[in-house]
């Protein structure tokens, strides 16, 4: 594994969270994103998600420095499944480590919130009627996106 | 020449996952009005344009040789 | 497995985390507590947790039930191990699944804080020159520890 | 008669888990100085007391037959 991928295949959160442990950490948060039956009432039947690779995997590991520059101790690793999924795969999993708890929450959080903004991912949502290809819907910004 | 990759939605609109471009040089902003003139509904407003795999500002210069990509609106997580 | 429990084996995570996911759960979070080498610069060599199990399986069993009540949706398992611990092994997991993160996220860390206020488990540390049994300072509040 | 149970630095202070105190009621405060007088350094504005599994007030009653537990500051996590 590279602590910062893109994989094709289901995600084992535990390869993650074995990366970040080592004998300094006291706190381990794992996140996992699974794949919801139901969103705003819409069944969903399966999602597509297209990454591009090598941008995406770059801006994984700028994420993961961010953390750890943000909050000194923490380590992090970080996967995004691309590909056809169904209700509760994982999609996404963030691991990480620090010596205290505090920590580990906030960084974790800030990493899921992150690739939501930069990480060039996209999700393909399949209904029962039909498909859509899902996007906030913000305007280029003047400074560009970071 | 200038290489472009669509992705996700504009990869569907374009109706291929890239092509390259017979220029020697142009703007972000030039790029993604080509964009919007070739393919109409692109969405300019809404997409990055991704230089060698880094977000670029609309005033940045793209070479020949450089790799771009078009980014629409992530949803990853 | 029981979704609160006092365990005295290694705890793995995964089957916590498996209990709470459903098909309605978009986010899971798991904390785990580790065992540290270094705390305010004294190495630890090992920990050894105490509990009165009856009672704080009770008390997991009611932080569970305050989550539930305060983050509508959530799903919650916790366990917390006794006995002799070494560095890196897990003390205590927390997992929790919601549809949306941020309850996944809030619910967990609420957790962590209620098992150090009201959870009856003790630790002792050992390090190379003595051990000690830890625990807050506090006095008694005279409206009881609730 | 009352049973009570130590635990951590309390079980190691007594010397032992437990033991039963032969008096038909008293309340949680009495308990509590019952204690610190039997086991000098007991500590007992820093110990909680559970009654039947639920931590008690020191105005609550105990009665015979009640199942005690002395719970000093908890370090559990």
């Amino acid at each position: 594994m590279k602590p910062f991928e893109i994989v094709e295949t289901p995600i084992e959160p535990q390869k993650y969270s074995d990366y970040v442990l080592h004998a300094g950490a006291g706190a381990v948060t794992v996140f996992t994103g699974h794949v919801r039956e139901w969103t705003h009432g819409i069944r969903t039947l399966y999602l597509s998600y297209e990454a591009y690779i090598p941008m995406a995997e770059k801006k994984l590991a700028q994420i993961g420095a961010e953390m750890e520059a943000k909050w000194p101790g923490v380590k992090a690793a970080i996967a995004h499944r691309i590909g056809e999924m169904h209700i509760s795969d994982i999609a996404v999993v963030i691991a990480v480590s620090s010596p205290h708890r505090k920590a580990a929450y906030e960084a974790n959080e800030y990493a899921i919130e992150r690739i939501k903004e930069v990480v060039p991912i996209w999700k393909k949502e399949i209904w029962e009627d039909g498909e859509e290809w899902i996007g906030g819907q913000k305007k280029y910004p003047e400074k560009g996106i970071e | 020449m200038i290489k472009v990759s669509y992705f996700a939605r504009l990869r569907e609109l374009t109706g291929k996952p890239g092509e390259t471009i017979d220029r020697e040089s142009m703007t972000v902003r030039e790029l993604l009005d080509w964009a919007e003139t070739a393919y109409p509904g692109f969405g300019k407003d809404t997409v990055h344009v991704a230089v060698n795999e880094e977000y670029a500002l609309k005033e940045d210069i793209i070479q020949s040789g450089d790799i771009c990509a078009f980014i629409p609106p992530v949803s990853g997580g």
